[in-house]
């Protein structure tokens, strides 16, 4: 085993800086929070936890802009998913999630493993999932790389969606040059629930118990959530440590197994919550500090598929299908025979306590012991610096460009064949969009439907960015991809009801960058505003670049709408000779 | 000529769940003492290269295809063909 | 007429068919695990589309070894109607209750569209509610549904009025266009199309519902 | 204890689509010369079996479950290990 550096070292060598610590960061941890050097562990906690990725802390003053209230919303930001009441005693539960960076290095398991993270957590907050989306980008399509990518990444999506039976009804496809290093792969789950099945995830009342479920940890995606926060160059490519597998069956099977206790024995259960980004820590800190109670953690008992890991490793690890649970201790048995039934392992890996540290034990031995919402409420908030790129002027001084078509059949034909706009069929019939019997609209319509059984009711749902236009104008851009998705939830039928999104931008250091997610966030939450469709989740990914060269700001909106009797459900298509087409609008 | 038999398996430490359901299996059909089994892809072909060619060009098809450096490795053998044409 | 749907680690089509006998036929039917070992008091089995063990090692290939098993073939072996579409029809061939294999799709990819298919034999036992020669459509999803089989059975299949279901336009490289086949009894069919979602015109087709209703026609009046 | 290597393959008569990809793939990475791609999988395990039992028990394993006699074939290759415990 390689020893580990000391609390010394850390600081003398400044290893925190690999781990995406800044100085500014390590001295707050030292003097303020902890009045002494953090160990190896702890300086390994803080590192993940106050990763962009894990804490927001660039995005948090953006993010506040939106409108997130509502007579309709029951659950907004916060927890797994957002929650929006539909009407008797149902609610609809969704949420998006990018896994551009994993996607990048390793196509089929990094957008697999995405599809699977944002199902948990769809299933953790005690809803049944039913529906996929997914929003893809690109490079242009001249070269086998991109080529490559992209038929690795559908497969991916459809891999995970299509073992664990959730029909994937939608999604968009566009092809840029700006995505040809870092493609874009953003998943959305939307999930069903009854009002008194949701859940939070919380760990409280001491005594109680922490219950690991799932997979076995491994070394997997170590530093995957710093890593979601770094940019990539070329010459880094090879150094990225191995990406997680997923393992879409062994997923089904925790996803019914929880849905079972959830469900059938919400008195054995206190609290639930997925290992997402930053397994273990992220999971077990956010469970304490949102219940205001303590925790100890037995590392010794985590399920170990590697021999000789360390705290740190397991804290860190992303290993796939893993959740934990907060149980009451009478139960113990009970959850652990219902597992059992899933041939899935239920450990006690430690207990909640009344005071507020967040204690690790490895090997008879405390190897952290950190107030616990240093984690998770003590990470600095930045206020980065905006500039208005020299760009936008230039846009507002040239003269508008106005297109002279000679031949209206070719300009068409090429249009058509312009793979954005061509049909994306060859990749969403790879996604099986049928399975569970509930689908009325598949994809190749403006939004995908599915009913509600035992209702008269169905959800229609998109996701809709058009990042040209946000890069010419990102507040008009804005309110474009939140009005494109409302328009294709209407086509359908619907009424929109809220977004979830999907903000994938450059590195936040450039103030060009930030202004431009700046200002796309007020022209979203403009027209979320105006739509009645409070923002009820969502996700930022920041640092998509290549070579220092910025995606184009691509802020995913994925929107649901209610259509309340499945008479109204519309499709697109034509459906007979001689009907009349009429224009609406300007 | 060569024919060339490429066998790629995921790194130790990356999580092969086709293997733990496979050996799953293997104990359930009543056959005991099978443990670490792991699933790998094996690749069969031929290729015209020269002596002095073959071990790079095989490589360079692992490195660029049959498998993913983050997560795979490989090891191939040779055998030397009669001239075909 | 009771069914029993097959539950294996993995299925995902069970609701499917489930929902097809209860609100489609409006016949009984229940879930069966697996690790259970009986199917008294049941008149027909069906065995689900899905990832049965997420597909590993060869779709179907771990659940045709599972408990319940030794006693579909024995429900078969009497003459009884077994029913297995996608994943089940692989558990069939995996079997062997059904000859022949499913391999990996032509164009290798998984494909979820709807198809065209003749009815080749209407006087089978899941069938016989189907006029001859008739085209119905039905959804396809299937990665690995290509099915193949040597030249001797397939003369074999052929001699014996064996193929229930040809596609019209050979979506995966299957042999010879099929796209279902019975045993040489002709009560086992497996099929890599899922009638189970062609049941309602809300999601689009009924074709699917003459499937089931023949197996009820078969059972009210004797296995042909 | 045995360290065994399984090797599956489609019978030659079977259609190997994804090895035909495959092939392709390599021929436009621009790779010339490669023909007669098969794809097939391989298996590494651990067994714990005397020597008199040891090719019974492979054989079996495969027979029942790592191969469909129907459209794949086998072969294998036995590594004596140090007795482990
Ligand atoms: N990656 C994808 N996954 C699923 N469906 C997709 C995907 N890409 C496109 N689609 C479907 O194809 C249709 C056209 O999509 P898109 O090209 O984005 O056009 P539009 O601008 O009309 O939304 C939609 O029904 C959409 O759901």
């Amino acid at each position: 085993m390689i020893q580990e550096p000391t609390a010394r070292e850390i600081e003398e060598t400044k290893l925190y800086q690999e781990w995406g610590l800044t100085d500014s960061e390590y001295r707050l941890i030292k003097n303020d929070i902890l009045k002494r050097q953090p160990n190896y562990t702890e300086a390994g906690l803080f590192s993940v936890m106050w990763s962009e990725h894990c804490s927001y802390k660039n995005s948090r003053p953006v993010l506040s802009r939106f409108p997130n209230s509502g007579p309709q919303v029951l659950q907004g930001p916060g927890e797994g998913a957002g929650v929006i009441d539909i009407g008797d005693g149902k609610a609809v539960v969704f949420k998006a999630e990018s896994h551009n960076h994993p996607s990048a290095v390793e196509p089929y398991e990094g957008a697999a493993t995405g599809v699977g993270g944002i199902i948990r957590d769809i299933f953790s907050m005690g809803a049944t999932p039913i529906a996929l989306l997914d929003s893809l980008r690109f490079g242009e399509l001249d070269n086998e790389r991109t080529k490559y990518l992209m038929s690795e990444i559908v497969s991916g999506i459809g891999g995970y969606g299509n073992c664990i039976g959730i029909p994937t009804i939608g999604g968009e496809t566009s092809f840029d040059p700006c995505y040809e290093g870092n493609p874009l792969v953003n998943a959305m789950c939307v999930g069903l629930i009854e009002h008194k099945n949701i859940q939070k995830g919380q760990a409280k009342g001491n005594g109680n118990l922490v219950i690991y479920v799932g997979a076995k940890t491994g070394r997997d995606g170590i530093h995957g959530a710093t890593f979601a926060s770094d940019e990539f160059a070329d010459d880094k490519e090879t150094q990225r440590s191995a990406v997680q597998v997923g393992d879409p069956f062994m997923e089904k099977l925790l996803m019914d197994a929880c849905l079972e206790l959830i469900l059938d024995h919400p008195d054995w259960l206190v609290g639930i919550q997925d290992m997402g980004a930053a397994g273990l820590v992220s999971s077990t800190a956010e469970m304490a500090s949102k219940a205001g109670s303590g925790m100890v953690l037995d590392l010794d008992k985590v399920p170990q598929r590697e021999t000789n890991m360390s705290a740190y490793e397991m804290m860190l690890s992303e290993s796939q299908e893993r959740m934990v649970l907060c149980i009451k201790p009478e139960f113990e048995t009970e959850v652990t025979d219902l597992f059992k039934k899933y041939d899935l392992e239920a450990v006690n890996i430690g207990y909640v306590t009344e005071s507020t540290d967040y204690i690790l034990i490895h090997e008879g031995k405390i190897v952290a012991n950190l107030p616990v919402d240093s984690l998770t409420s003590d990470v600095p908030v930045y206020h980065k610096e905006q500039k208005e790129p020299a760009r936008i002027n230039q846009f507002k001084n040239q003269d508008d460009f106005i297109p002279e078509i000679e031949n209206v059949r070719e300009t068409w034909l090429d249009l058509l064949r312009q793979p954005t706009i061509a049909s994306k069929a060859s990749l969403y019939e790879t996604y099986d969009s049928q399975v569970k019997v509930n689908t009325v609209v598949k994809p190749g319509s403006d939004a995908g439907v599915i009913r509600i059984r035992e209702t008269n009711k169905a959800l229609a749902m998109t996701t809709d960015c058009n990042a040209r236009y946000i890069y010419l104008n990102p507040k008009i851009g804005g309110q474009i991809a939140v009005s494109e998705a409302a328009r294709n939830i209407v086509a359908s039928g619907g009424r929109p009801l809220a977004i979830t999104d999907c903000l994938n931008y450059g590195r936040p250091e450039n103030p060009e960058v930030f202004w431009e997610f700046d200002q796309s966030a007020i022209g979203i939450s403009e027209a979320c505003e105006l739509f009645n469709t409070p923002v009820i989740s969502g996700n930022v990914s920041l640092y998509n670049e290549f070579n220092e060269q910025a995606i184009y700001p691509t802020p995913m909106i994925g929107m649901v709408g209610l259509i309340k009797d499945v008479k109204h459900i519309t499709t697109q298509d034509f459906k007979h000779l001689n009907d009349l087409l009429y224009l609406i609008g300007t | 000529m060569y024919s060339v038999k490429v066998y790629v398996t995921y790194k130790e430490s990356v999580l092969d769940p086709q293997g733990q359901a496979v050996n799953e299996a293997i104990s359930r059909l009543g056959f005991s003492g099978v443990s670490d089994v792991r699933v790998g892809k094996y690749f069969v072909m031929n290729i015209k290269a020269t002596e002095l060619e073959i071990n790079q060009k095989v490589d360079n098809i692992c490195d660029k295809l049959l498998a993913n450096p983050n997560m795979e490795r490989y090891r191939y053998e040779l055998e030397e063909l009669g001239e075909q044409v | 007429m009771k069914f029993a749907v097959i539950v294996f680690p993995g299925s995902n089509c069970d609701d499917d068919l489930f929902y097809a006998i209860r609100d489609g036929l409006h016949e009984q039917v229940a879930f069966v695990s697996y690790t259970e070992t009986s199917l008294d008091g049941f008149d027909g089995v069906l065995l689900p589309g899905g990832f049965s063990y997420g597909d590993y090692l060869r779709s179907g290939a771990i659940a045709s070894l599972s408990p319940i098993m030794n006693e579909v073939r024995r429900f078969a072996d009497e003459g009884k109607l077994v029913f297995g579409t996608c994943n089940g029809f692989q558990m069939l061939t995996e079997m062997n209750l059904l000859p022949g294999a499913l391999i990996r799709n032509k164009k290798i990819k998984f494909i979820c569209k709807p198809v065209s298919l003749k009815i080749v034999n209407n006087q089978t036992s899941f069938t016989t509610d189907y006029k001859d020669q008739t085209l119905i459509e039905l959804p396809i999803a299937h990665g690995e549904g290509s099915y193949y089989c040597d030249d001797k059975t397939l003369v074999k299949l052929k001699k014996n009025k064996q193929i229930v279901f040809r596609y019209e336009d050979n979506p995966n490289g299957s042999i010879d266009d099929i796209a279902g086949i019975v045993n040489e009894r002709g009560n086992v069919l497996g099929m890599m199309p899922h009638p189970e979602r062609a049941i309602e015109t809300l999601l689009g087709s009924t074709d699917g519902l003459d499937l089931f209703k023949s197996m009820l026609t078969t059972h009210t009046e004797g296995v042909r």
